[in-house]
């Protein structure tokens, strides 16, 4: 069982580093500002949350587990406004030099 | 030294340090109708808890001592008054009265009781002030007394641009700066040395400081950052522009005691945390920089048009002298620097100074008042219109100047015999420069004052309790010239051995 | 080489790289910011020593952590003070005619 | 391994406060320091100083950040920021840098052997005051009188920043937060977030007795929360000649104060707390401290007054 | 599992570490920012791997707090006045 927890813990969290990765490319590779935000916020979100999942089964008691879906709870919600809110700012040609 | 132990009468200065915490949020919470009358309580109080301490100091003939929360150092923190604490204590509490009676012209509420802002910051300031001073003079840990810098700046600077003119606003700025890097540099140190000995105490260092690199350094740091703050050359750009843009309550404060809180500092790193002997090269490069500071300062002041600009250059000249006891305290002396000429005159310098710059500044604004501008040239008639100010600010500039009776002379003349005991003749002949120079810019401005009046001059009246206020502040540093010219048992009281 | 000199090394770059600001930069905001780069690295200097400090089962010497606390907060207050102080002094009107000299826009030290 | 992690982070780091004193732009300077100081977050993470990295997650990566992007926002029409001067200047100032940070670099390398902590001093007395967080310990208990010190600082630099009020709005309103444009999201985030994040301020509060955790850290969540429900235009800043909002300045500190000077009659003196009493007397504390100091931190960012006071 | 778990941490740091090839390249504040904003969720995951890697549950409330305030710098940059368009610095 706990290897069975373990195994998935690891395939989770790659999977997160995984969407880290995405995220980074596409924020250094991508053209333009919407663009890479938009790969910014889903990547980054997904790969939070893959690590927050794999991590479940290793919590040593339920508040700790509460408190990791609070913290993806936290950053889903701050990561939408924020790239939203980035989004408005450069379209309104905030952002250009 | 001995370990810290609570003394009979400790208790005397944590009440120095929170009646001022307690005024300054009295009126913050009740709103302005009450500032004056909380302002006002709050300095009588504080004046006889500091003529309390000082007497205490003296009946017992030993440090009063406090540890906060009965916590031993290192651990906890103590508050100590020795003589020369207790010194500066009522130094600061009857200066910061006459400012309080000076101030109560300009800094009133209005009679329908609404606020406004000009009191209601000046008083909470004030105290803020004076509870961080307090703290300076106090305390015995590195760290609370960043606390306590920090305490003094965050006063200090909206004092300085309470008139919210641009020219004002600007130097608060710059003072800002310069004084947010200083701290920076003096909690740089402090970090250092915790790292190397793991204490804060003075007392505690005072045994363990060992003469190596680590040391050298966070003192190094902690001594210009203090230099920065006590605006010695060429670390003073900050400080004309801002002692000369603040209201004259507030420039005699910031001129005679917030410059002075570094310098306490500097001497207590210098002689109570340094491991002596200390190299005789640091010592002469402060005294060169003090030496700079006369000299330079000096002859800006004589350039200025505007009598508070004056003052204020005046003021970083007469902070050079402070600096230069470091070399006259070296070698033997260095052991029990209290007992020495130097170190003694150093200190009534300090002391003297105090009293005769906030007499000045004070005076300055009265005639300003009067005459509606502040321009040296034009000061003719001063003397008929407010003759009560225009003596005090002479008999004050006898204490810049050195000349006898005042407080500056023996003060001045203390240094120029330490300075020749121990050979240091460039050190003795920028005193007698500095004299000169001091004599040149205030018989500039009392002659001035003499002269006859321009034409038509129309002069406002000046209330009388105002004028005795600063008189009351030039006789003081007068007065302090009939002191004997030796080391004061006093002054040594609490600081090892005893006299 | 412990983690805690490693730090230690950076403390010492990042008040040098700070300092460099707050003498240079012309502006008043980036010398506040250089400020606080200044403080960031003083900070470092008492985690170390906090860091060095671990024993008796501690993770590290609460004493110099309570004082970086302080620190922060006292340095927050300042940036808060001088971002005020800067904000009214450029919109405040043209300079007055009587004042003091005219200073320089370099407030450097 | 693990060094070579430092090894990334400080590199990081270094980047950050390069490009923080380089940019040319002061905005990117300030989005460089909010990464800086995300990144000293992690490192006091890193160093075990948890109290530490809280304080600096929640003042570098909100509260400083915040100051500095406002102050942008309202410099950009009104004055540029000069460049450097020129390079033989750079060159100068440079080596004295580098000097100064050689001689800090210098004493680091050579640490005291053992070297000194106070732990094992801090963890003896730790029974008498009751409380398993030993920062908390030394915050409120040894050395209380800074951090009374402090909080008298915090007033100070509020009457500061409220002295900067011209004459005529003396009292009034700050400066309206709202952002330049109103946004639907912002609005949604401002309604849903301040309920979540009042319950982690007091609740970083409460734990900070016992665990990491405590007053500032707490009162800077809360003050955050504030900050964000006035940006988001729900709610203007309050007048400033308001005695309430006053008295909630003054009611952490004032508290701190008498609880202090009740130890002369009800302990052994200033600052002391009663044997068996010093827990519930120092969390009481700490939550009157924790709402004073989310006051104080709103209204220093949110700056003098600039409207008249209402009728 | 703890050491994976660290090994986790050190990549996601190194990762989002990358991203600030982007805070230098900008070209706008918007692109500055979202390298600010990638940073704080990788700090973020990083001190929840630590802190379930060291058994350090404290740690969880540090990345509690930079969750809760990874929008704030976002909310701070669009404030400003409305449509002054032209925002360089120093020309």
């Amino acid at each position: 069982m706990s290897l069975l927890l373990d195994l998935f813990t690891i395939v989770a969290v790659s999977g997160g580093l995984f969407f880290f990765l995405a995220g980074t490319v596409g924020l250094l590779r991508f053209p333009d500002t919407l663009t890479r935000l938009h790969a910014l916020t889903k990547a980054d979100n997904l790969g939070l949350g893959l690590i927050v999942l794999g991590l479940l089964p290793q919590c040593p008691d339920i508040v700790s587990a509460l408190k990791l879906v609070a913290i993806w709870a936290l950053v889903q919600l701050g990561g939408a406004t924020a790239s939203q809110l980035i989004a408005e700012f450069a379209r309104r040609g905030g952002g250009e030099r | 030294m001995m370990p810290y132990a609570t003394t009979p009468g400790g208790w005397m200065l944590v009440l120095a340090l929170m009646l001022p915490v307690v005024g300054m949020l009295g009126i913050f919470a009740l709103g302005l109708r009450h500032a004056e009358r909380i302002a006002h309580a709050t300095l009588l109080a504080g004046l006889a808890v500091a003529l309390a301490i000082a007497v205490e100091v003296g009946r017992s003939g030993q440090a009063v001592t406090y540890l906060i929360g009965g916590w031993r150092p290192p651990l906890g923190i103590a508050l100590q008054a020795d003589g020369l604490s207790a010194v500066l204590m009522v130094m600061t509490s009857v200066i910061l009265c006459s400012v309080g009676v000076f101030a109560r012209g300009s800094f009133s509420s209005p009679p329908d009781g609404a606020e406004v802002r000009r009191p209601f910051v000046f008083w909470t300031l004030l105290l803020g002030l004076w509870s961080a001073l307090n703290t300076v003079w106090l305390a015995q840990d590195l760290f609370s007394l960043f606390v306590a810098l920090e305490l003094l700046t965050f006063s200090a600077v909206p004092l300085v641009c309470l008139d919210g003119s641009r020219d004002t606003l600007r130097a608060a700025l710059r003072y800002l700066l310069f004084a947010l890097a200083g701290s920076v540099f003096y909690l740089m140190g402090t970090g250092l040395i915790y790292g190397a000995y793991g204490t804060m105490d003075i007392a505690s260092l005072h045994q363990v400081a060992r003469a190596d690199w680590a040391t050298s350094v966070a003192l190094g740091l902690m001594i210009v950052g203090l230099m920065a703050k006590a605006a010695l050359f060429p670390l003073h750009l900050w400080l004309p522009p801002a002692h000369a843009g603040a209201p004259a309550a507030a420039s005699a404060v910031l001129s005679a005691l917030v410059v002075k809180a570094p310098f306490i500092l500097i001497l207590r790193l210098w002689f109570d945390v340094a491991p002596q002997p200390l190299p005789a090269a640091a010592g002469a490069m402060l005294a060169g920089l003090g030496a700079a500071s006369i000299l330079f300062c000096s002859i800006m002041a004589l350039r200025q048009a505007r009598l508070k600009l004056m003052i204020a250059y005046s003021t970083v000249a007469q902070v050079g002298y402070l600096f230069l006891v470091f070399p006259l305290v070296m070698g033997s002396a260095a052991e029990m620097p209290w007992d020495s000429v130097g170190w003694t005159g150093g200190v009534l310098q300090l002391v003297s100074h105090a009293f005769a710059k906030a007499a000045m500044f004070l005076a300055a604004g009265l005639i300003a008042e009067a005459l509606g501008h502040d321009r040296i040239a034009d000061l003719g008639g001063a003397a008929k219109g407010v003759p009560v100010t225009v003596a005090a600010f002479a008999l004050a500039g006898l204490s810049l100047m050195g000349l006898p009776p005042a407080g500056g002379f023996i003060s001045k003349l203390m240094l120029l015999t330490a300075a020749v005991e121990t050979a240091n003749w460039w050190i003795a002949a920028t005193i007698l420069a500095g004299g000169i120079l001091a004599a040149t810019y205030v018989f500039r401005v009392v002659g001035s004052a003499l002269a006859q009046p321009r034409a038509g001059l129309v002069m406002k009246a000046v209330p009388l309790n105002r004028e005795l206020a600063v008189l009351t502040l030039a006789l003081i540093a007068v007065a302090l010239g009939f002191l004997p010219l030796q080391p004061l048992d006093y002054l040594g009281i609490g600081r090892g051995g005893m006299p | 080489m412990t983690p805690a000199t490693l730090y230690g090394l950076c403390a010492a770059a990042l008040v040098a790289i700070g300092l460099f600001g707050l003498i240079l930069h012309p502006s008043p905001l980036r010398k506040v910011i250089s400020f606080n780069l200044v403080g960031s690295g003083t900070f470092l200097f008492f985690g170390v020593a906090a860091r060095r400090g671990a024993v008796a089962g501690f993770l590290g010497d609460p004493v110099p952590q309570a004082m970086v606390i302080t620190g922060i907060v006292v340095a927050f207050a300042a940036t808060a003070l001088a971002v005020a102080l800067l904000l009214r002094m450029l919109e405040s009107g043209a300079p007055t005619v009587d004042g003091p000299p005219e200073q320089p826009d370099d407030l450097s030290p | 391994m693990s060094l070579a992690v430092d090894l990334v982070m400080v590199l990081l780091i270094l980047t950050a406060a390069v490009w923080t004193i380089l940019a040319r732009d002061r905005r990117d300077a300030v989005i460089a320091f909010i990464v800086l100081g995300l990144l000293l977050s992690l490192v006091w993470m890193r160093l075990l100083a948890v109290d530490v990295a809280l304080t600096e997650a929640a003042v570098g990566g909100g509260a400083t950040g915040l100051v500095l992007l406002r102050a942008c926002a309202r410099l950009l029409p009104v004055e540029a920021d000069g460049a450097l001067p020129g390079l033989r200047l750079q060159v100068a100032v440079g080596v004295l840098c580098a000097v100064v940070g050689a001689c800090l670099a210098a004493v680091i390398l050579s640490p005291p052997e053992p070297a000194p902590s106070l732990a094992p001093a801090v963890a003896a007395h730790m029974e008498d005051v009751g409380l398993k967080n030993p920062v908390t310990v030394v915050l409120l208990a040894y050395r209380a009188l800074d951090t009374l010190l402090e909080k008298v600082v915090l007033v100070l630099g509020l009457i500061g920043v409220w002295a900067l009020a011209p004459d005529l709005f003396w009292g009034g309103r700050p400066a309206s937060l709202r952002a330049a444009v109103p946004s639907g999201t912002l609005t949604f985030l401002a309604r849903v977030l301040p309920p979540i994040g009042v319950l982690i301020g007091i609740y970083l509060v409460w734990n900070g007795a016992d665990h990491p955790g405590g007053t500032f850290q707490g009162g800077t969540v809360l003050a955050a929360m504030w900050l964000l429900v006035m940006m988001a235009d729900l709610g203007d800043p309050p007048e400033t000649r308001a005695l309430r909002l006053r008295r909630l300045v003054a009611v952490g500190p004032a508290l701190f104060i008498a609880v202090g000077l009740a130890g002369f009659g009800m302990a052994d003196g200033f600052l002391s707390y009663p044997p068996g009493y010093a827990k519930p007397i120092i969390v009481a504390v700490e939550v009157a401290l924790a709402l004073s100091i989310a006051v104080i931190l709103g209204l220093m960012v949110a700056g003098p007054a600039a409207k008249e006071p209402d009728q | 599992m703890a050491e994976f778990l660290f090994a986790a941490a050190a990549i996601v740091l190194v990762l989002t570490g990358l991203g600030l090839a982007r805070m230098l390249w900008g070209p706008s504040p918007a692109d500055r920012m979202m390298a600010a904003q990638l940073l704080g969720t990788g700090g973020g995951a990083i001190a929840v791997l630590v802190a379930i890697a060291g058994d350090m549950t404290a740690v969880l409330d540090i990345a509690l707090t930079l969750a809760l305030l990874a929008a704030f710098a976002a909310v701070a940059l669009t404030l400003g006045e409305p449509g002054s368009k032209r925002r360089g610095g120093e020309e």
